[in-house]
């Protein structure tokens, strides 16, 4: 193959889907195969796991720029970055985007608007992967709006459904809070350093902490806007609403966008403008983050539609995320953001290939139910083996367990949380204590999932239901994302994170003391409570008074929401949405409409009272004028009319008129003459 | 002995009977008749006064060019009249008030 | 004799004319302005101007009349209106703006005369000591012929382009329109 | 005759063209006008292609191009010394780009107008007419010449949306009439205050040079503006800072702030869809001009002390104009009281008194120009096809009207800021220049930023609500079948005129350098002007 530099190859890596997408735009309804899209993705994907990232990886950074404009004395400039941490979430984004753009192939088979699907994909890779390689904040905030464009546009993708359409809505505008952070963050750092380049601000190897740490005010203001900017994009609470809505897109979307790579871009950006967090900041961002974990844990405890469960599983692990930035282990947050973006996009491919199998079967018996109601499902364990395992690789990732990637990287945030816990100290220690809490409930609700989609048997109540196994194009990428899924991948040993080779590429000096009993207790711990819990639920879902039929499930369900109200407020996200929507979108609008008000009756009025209060002066001095000045020149008029009238009189148009009064005046003057 | 007193005289009250014509007359060609007193009277000075200037014989000379002038005035106008009456289907000049204001 | 002559003369054409602006005939008036324009010629004579007294009535009689009359019958709406007017009343009502004002020019221009009387103009007296005046026994035709084409050639010139244009004109305007 | 007199006076020709011909050929006047704005499109491009930046000061001749300058009127008026007014045109970075967005923008308003039928000849005239006036605007460096192209540019506009306006198209033409020479009217005093303070240095006579204004020399000792130590006031207020207040208010109207705003929305509702395009692309950017160039030019020192005052404005208009448009029904409402709320950013931006907030500024109202001029377009193709523009009344146009849905969603994208288009640099570098503003003390605090940002959320959320409420969802029309059988999509002539349009804004979205490159060195001059003052 051809020697291309690395900077020229991402170059490569990051237009050809942009090709794709203009040449999908081109084609228009023309090409439905997405050939196109695949072939772009796949070369990316190649390039940059051939000539990018073997030369990068733990050697010589490499970074290069133009000039863009020039604003005043300042240079903008438009460039890539290529240190570790740049080229692994380049090569992330392409593997996780080749399988999903293979599995659309056959998931999205037959829709009418699979050229704009195709489209719409290639550019969210366009954007995601301009995104892992800006070297400048600009231009990162650039692509970041982009890909939030994509998932608009994918969310949307049936836009005639009113609920895709209002959920990409919400989606966007829920970013653009984010947005507006991470362009107030850009602000402030541009005041303050006055650059936006990552190398100026933090020298080559973008983790080096060059910038001395400012604790000023403003410091702090940029930190919590980027961090709102991440807060958006990754659904961390109270901005989490979005990615549970989002699930309206199509399967193969949800898992490439808001499982695998955009909504783990926050976690990508903080991990990039780490150096500038102080203290508080940091603090903030665990906090936020151990909320959302707990928060989104909770509210995947009573859902019942299978891609909102794993929605807020993919919230509660991007809190996980954050709170390893909040303590400063970042590294930790960039791994786990690897091993989950495997993992959670298996779990979704594999949730929509039985959600596809549900559709199919209540298209075929024309019965009405909800596809993707877990309720509805069961035993398919008998119908689809081969997606039962994957699955059950994935959820066990998810949950923990040993020999997955799941395990190591999210010991690696438990272990380092609870060594920051135990340096900080007093209440500090909630968090870790609260992290751990949610890896077991994490274990109970993905256990719940696979108990109640597997097991027992199906609840619809048809011959033959006619379900069987996905087929090969939906089923090879998810043996490819199965296999990523298991420790081998990041580490030969399973059971130590620190042999894992994403982090050994960013290593650096912590804050806090190891404490190396922890290395040994933690994970033997959380091992054994998740297995714990599995069998709970195991017993409870698929064998206990749970496991029958449909309407004994859903009563067994109800009776326990009422005698526990916490369920409840589970099932319905803890009411936040009926909250935003009555605190801040009515408000806004009753706000904006009484704004209309003010604007057309007291703005305009005044406008139009001035303009009747000069017509009212206007008619009075049109009185004053009529009858008494006006009476006045009346009269002189009306004299000057009659006299005019008088003279018109000589205009009657008869010549021999004109030539006597011609005379007349001849005499008169001649007369006039004879008596000067 | 005739003086040009006499001549002065008779070619005033000429000229005012023209002008009158002029002035009065409901006939558009009563009126151009009126016009050829005015000119006969003029012509009636210029005679007049001619006897004084036997050089330049002036007063007879400019005499004969106002009867031609006469002539083509009386031509041009009586097509004129002709023209209108074709138009107005009348010649009096009362009838004829496009002018009016 | 002579002044007697010149008197019925004067008192001819004058006496012509104001029937000519009295009556209301038309065809009558124009008959009576031949007559005004006879006694005109015989003015001329007096004042010893006797080719342009034969002009006066070859030009006028011969050619101005004729076309008046002419023209009158061709207005024939107007003839008719004559016509029927014979058995109404002889004379006009004078017009009295116009009649008022004519009179004011009489007036006035008599009022010149009289003016002009007290002193006569200096080249009548000098040309009447030097004899350079007109007298019954010159010939005027040779002479008039010879000023023609000497000292006046060019307005005569200039008048008979200008008498060719005003009947090319004269026949352009009364011709008939053609009907589009 | 320079190339400036040949783009200000060739739509000049086209009305003597249009106005000679008989009403019988009245098919050819919108090629006349067409081929008129074409040639001068072209020829601003080239203007703009061969625009050499220069480092000179902003006052100084050599800070501009195509300079054409002449005696105009030369007379004596006794003890007040010499009438001297030039004609004094010529270009430098802000009025550059400009004038190639005003030269564009005619073309699409020339493009929509494609089917006028209501007395073609008077209509095409006054385009033309208005035309000639805005690109004189642009181009005049005499203070007198630039009022004589502000006050002619309002008889046309007055017109067009008198007479081919909609139901209460009188009102709007007389509000939108009345406003705007309120405004000019107090302008015209400050001019002559101006000119009886200023003296040409070379001949010593009063003048009307704008440049002669900006530079503080020139003032006459003692004389109301006079520039250096001025100690004469108003009602209390430094003369020279009422002289800045009656301009700016001039110009804010224009531009518009709030609350001088109300004629917009009255206005673009009622007018055509063409003066709609015109008023939105070309007239606002007026104001905008005119207080970079007259208000900080002539008064920077005032402009230095108000500009705090600007900027909260600037924001109330962002904001205000937002929430409004988020409340409108009335699709073309909705959009000019957007256009309010991006204009707000422009006036941000300049308050900022940075180079990146002025840029910014600029660059939004080029970016402004075209969107909206296009997004008002987009409404008249639906008001073409069904006379009806209620929000409510429309739902899921996008099954019907594919290709207008996606220029719809690209337009509004681009208007909301999406970063790739124009939008998104303008109002960035706005936000950018005013947090920045509190680095350099120009007296912008950081919060309006912060709040002027709450504006590009805001734009995100009333037009995403628009594109969900009318274009998304299950079709449902008001008028039912008849309605769906005249929706038809775009036709060619409509994409001919969006396709540039949009494909302009994408270019200057992802190449800004196109406008920065000849604006940086003006703004660099500008506050080299401005500075001292800080």
């Amino acid at each position: 193959m051809m020697n291309l530099s690395p900077i020229v190859a991402s170059l490569l890596v990051v237009i050809l889907p942009f090709l794709a997408f203009l040449i999908q735009a081109m084609l228009g309804r023309r090409s439905q195969q997405g050939t196109i899209s695949l072939l772009a993705i796949l070369l990316s994907c190649l390039i940059s796991a051939t000539m990018v990232f073997p030369k990068i990886w733990n050697q010589d950074t490499q970074h290069q720029a133009l000039t863009w404009f020039s604003i005043g004395t300042k240079d903008f400039q438009i460039g890539f970055l290529l240190n570790n941490l740049t080229s692994l979430m380049q090569l992330i984004v392409c593997l996780v985007a080749l399988p999903v753009h293979i599995y659309s192939r056959a998931y999205m088979k037959g829709d009418p608007g699979i050229h704009r699907y195709w489209m719409y994909l290639s550019l969210f890779c366009f954007a995601m992967l301009l995104l892992t390689m800006a070297d400048n904040l600009l231009l990162m905030y650039i692509a970041w709006e982009l890909v939030g464009f994509a998932s608009y546009l994918l969310i949307g993708f049936w836009f005639h459904k009113e609920s895709a359409v209002q959920a990409n809505k919400k989606a966007f505008i829920i970013n653009r809070i984010g947005d507006l952070g991470f362009l107030l963050g850009i602000a402030s750092l541009y005041s303050i350093y006055g650059t936006l380049n990552l190398v100026d601000l933090f020298g080559e190897h973008g983790f080096l902490n060059t910038v001395p740490p400012d604790s000023s005010g403003w410091m702090t203001f940029a930190g919590c806007c980027f961090f709102l900017g991440a807060m958006a994009k990754s659904a961390q609470f109270p901005l989490h609403v979005w990615l549970p809505d989002a699930m309206e897109g199509p399967t193969s979307v949800s898992s490439l966008i808001h499982a695998a790579t955009m909504v783990a871009a926050g976690v990508f950006l903080l991990s990039t403008v780490f150096p500038l967090f102080n203290t508080t900041v940091l603090l903030i961002i665990a906090i936020i983050g151990c909320i959302t974990a707990f928060i989104a844990a909770y509210f995947a405890l009573a859902q019942q539609d299978i891609k909102r469960i794993l929605a807020f599983s993919t919230i509660s692990q991007l809190g996980f995320m954050m709170v390893a930035i909040g303590i400063g282990a970042w590294d930790a947050a960039m791994f786990h953001l690897v091993t989950h973006a495997f993992f959670k996009c298996l779990l979704f491919l594999a949730a929509g290939a039985i959600i596809h199998e549900m559709a199919h079967l209540k298209a075929k018996h024309q019965l009405d139910f909800d596809p993707q109601d877990i309720h509805n499902m069961g035993g398919l364990r008998k119908y689809m083996p081969k997606t039962f395992i994957l699955m059950a690789i994935a959820s066990l990732a998810l949950a923990g367990f040993p020999l997955t990637s799941g395990f190591l990287s999210k010991d690696a945030i438990l272990i380092n949380a609870l060594e920051w816990g135990m340096q900080q100290g007093g209440l500090w220690l909630l968090i870790p204590i609260a992290l751990i809490i949610v890896s077991f409930m994490t274990a109970f609700y993905i256990g719940r999932l696979m108990f109640k989609v597997f097991f027992g048997k199906l609840r619809i109540n048809v011959e033959n239901p006619g379900i069987h196994e996905a087929p090969g194009q939906m089923l090879g990428p998810m043996v490819f994302l199965g296999i990523c899924s298991l420790f081998v991948v990041f580490s030969l040993n399973p059971l130590s994170y620190q042999q894992a080779f994403v982090l050994k590429g960013f290593e650096f000096d912590r804050d806090y003391t190891e404490l190396h009993i922890l290395h040994t207790v933690v994970p033997l711990l959380m091992s054994i409570g998740s297995i714990l819990i599995w069998i709970w639920a195991y017993r409870w879902y698929a064998q206990g008074e749970a496991g029958g039929s449909f309407d004994k499930l859903r009563m067994t369900e109800s009776k326990l929401r009422m005698t526990f109200p916490l369920l409840q407020l589970s099932l319905n996200q803890g009411y936040l949405n009926e909250f935003y929507q009555k605190a801040f979108v009515n408000s806004t609008v009753q706000f904006s409409n009484g704004l209309y008000w003010f604007d057309r009756h007291i703005i305009d009025g005044l406008v139009n009272l001035a303009g009747s209060l000069v017509r009212a002066i206007s008619r009075i001095s049109a009185w004053t004028d009529r009858y008494i000045v006006d009476g006045l020149v009346n009269t002189i008029a009306g004299s000057t009319y009659y006299l005019g009238h008088l003279l018109r009189w000589v205009q009657n148009g008869r010549l021999q008129n004109y030539l006597g009064f011609a005379f007349t005046v001849l005499l008169i003057g001649i007369i006039y003459l004879i008596f000067k | 002995m005739i003086t040009l007193t006499h001549f002065l005289v008779v070619s005033a009250c000429l000229f005012c009977i023209g002008l009158y014509a002029v002035l009065a007359k409901r006939n558009a060609i009563m009126i151009l008749v009126g016009i050829e007193f005015i000119i006969n009277a003029a012509i009636l000075n210029l005679v007049a006064f001619g006897r004084y200037d036997k050089i330049n014989y002036g007063g007879q000379v400019f005499a004969l060019f106002a009867i031609v002038l006469a002539a083509a005035a009386v031509a041009v106008g009586l097509a004129i009249i002709l023209n209108v009456y074709r138009k107005y289907k009348s010649i009096n000049p009362d009838n004829i008030t496009d002018l009016r204001d | 004799m002579e002044l007697v002559l010149f008197y019925a003369f004067a008192v001819l054409a004058i006496g012509s004319a104001l029937l000519v602006v009295s009556l209301k005939n038309t065809a009558r008036a124009l008959f009576l302005f031949f007559v005004v324009l006879f006694g005109m010629a015989g003015l001329f004579l007096f004042a010893l101007a006797d080719f342009v007294a034969i002009t006066q009535i070859m030009v006028y009689v011969g050619g101005v009349l004729i076309l008046m009359i002419f023209a009158f019958m061709l207005s024939n709406k107007e003839l008719l209106a004559d016509l029927q007017n014979t058995s109404s009343r002889f004379l006009s009502m004078p017009n009295w703006q116009s009649l008022l004002l004519t009179l004011g020019f009489l007036a006035v221009m008599i009022y010149g005369i009289i003016e002009w009387q007290q002193h006569t103009p200096n080249w009548i007296t000098q040309n009447i000591h030097k004899g350079q005046v007109i007298l019954p026994s010159d010939n005027n035709i040779n002479q008039l012929g010879i000023k023609f084409m000497t000292h006046y050639l060019l307005p005569f010139e200039v008048i008979s382009i200008f008498l060719l244009m005003a009947l090319i004109g004269a026949a352009h305007l009364s011709r008939k329109e053609d009907k589009q | 005759m320079g190339l400036l007199s040949l783009l200000i006076f060739l739509p000049l020709l086209a009305v003597l063209a249009i106005l000679v011909l008989p009403n019988r050929s009245n098919g050819s006047f919108k090629y006349i006008s067409l081929a008129a704005t074409l040639i001068q499109f072209g020829l601003s491009g080239y203007l703009y292609a061969n625009f050499q930046p220069s480092e000179s000061a902003f006052n100084a001749v050599s800070a501009y191009q195509y300079v054409e300058q002449m005696p105009w009127i030369r007379m004596q008026l006794g003890s007040l010394g010499t009438l001297e007014i030039d004609y004094f045109l010529g270009v430098d970075g802000f009025s550059l780009p400009l004038l190639v967005l005003s030269a564009f923008v005619m073309l699409m308003a020339i493009g929509a107008s494609w089917r006028i039928e209501k007395s073609k000849k008077g209509y095409f005239a006054l385009l033309m007419l208005l035309n000639t006036a805005v690109m004189g605007i642009f181009c005049a460096l005499d203070f007198f010449l630039f009022y004589v192209f502000y006050e002619v540019m309002l008889l046309p506009l007055y017109f067009l949306i008198g007479i081919w306006g909609g139901a209460r198209r009188e009102y709007a033409a007389i509000k939108f009439f009345i406003y705007t020479l309120f405004g000019s009217v107090f302008m015209l005093l400050v001019i002559v205050g101006l000119y009886f303070s200023v003296q040409n240095p070379n001949t010593g006579a009063h003048t009307f040079n704008m440049l002669y204004m900006m530079d503080p020399t020139n003032y006459v000792p003692g004389s109301f503006f006079e520039a250096l130590g001025n100690s004469q006031e108003i009602l209390g207020i430094p003369a020279r800072m009422v002289g800045f207040i009656v301009l700016f208010v001039a110009f804010a109207i224009k531009i518009p702030i709030v609350p001088l705003h109300t004629w917009l929305p009255d206005a673009h509702v009622e007018a055509p869809t063409p003066v709609s395009i015109i008023l939105a692309g070309i007239l606002l950017k007026i104001g905008g001009y005119g207080v970079i160039r007259i208000c900080l030019g002539i008064f920077p020192d005032a402009a230095v002390d108000a500009n705090w005052w600007l900027g909260l404005i600037g924001i109330i208009s962002i904001l205000y104009g937002a929430f409004n448009a988020l409340a409108q029904t009335d699709l073309k409402r909705l959009i000019a009281y957007s256009s309010v709320s991006h204009m707000g950013f422009v006036l941000l931006g300049i308050a900022s008194l940075t180079a990146e907030g002025i840029s910014g500024a600029v660059f939004q109202m080029l970016s402004h120009g075209f969107l909206s001029a296009a997004l008002f377009f987009l409404v008249g193709v639906l008001y073409d096809r069904v006379h009806d523009r209620y929000i409510y009344n429309f739902r899921g146009l996008a099954s019907l009207m594919p290709k207008y849905t996606a220029y719809v969603a690209i337009a509004f994208f681009a208007s909301l800021g999406l970063p790739g288009f124009s939008a998104f640099i303008g109002e960035a570098f706005v936000i950018i220049g005013t947090f920045n503003a509190e680095s350099l003390s120009t007296g912008i605090p950081r919060w309006m930023a912060i709040f002027g940002s709450l504006g590009i959320l805001l734009s995100a959320a009333y037009f995403l609500w628009t594109l969900q409420r009318m274009f998304f969802g299950e079709t449902r029309l008001k008028g039912g079948e008849t309605w769906a059988n005249s929706l038809t999509d775009l036709s060619v002539r409509e994409q001919i005129i969006l396709f540039p349009t949009l494909a302009l804004a994408l270019l200057l979205g992802v190449m800004p350098s196109l406008v920065f490159g000849v604006l940086n060195q003006s703004v660099l001059s500008l506050l080299n002007l401005v500075n001292p003052y800080l």
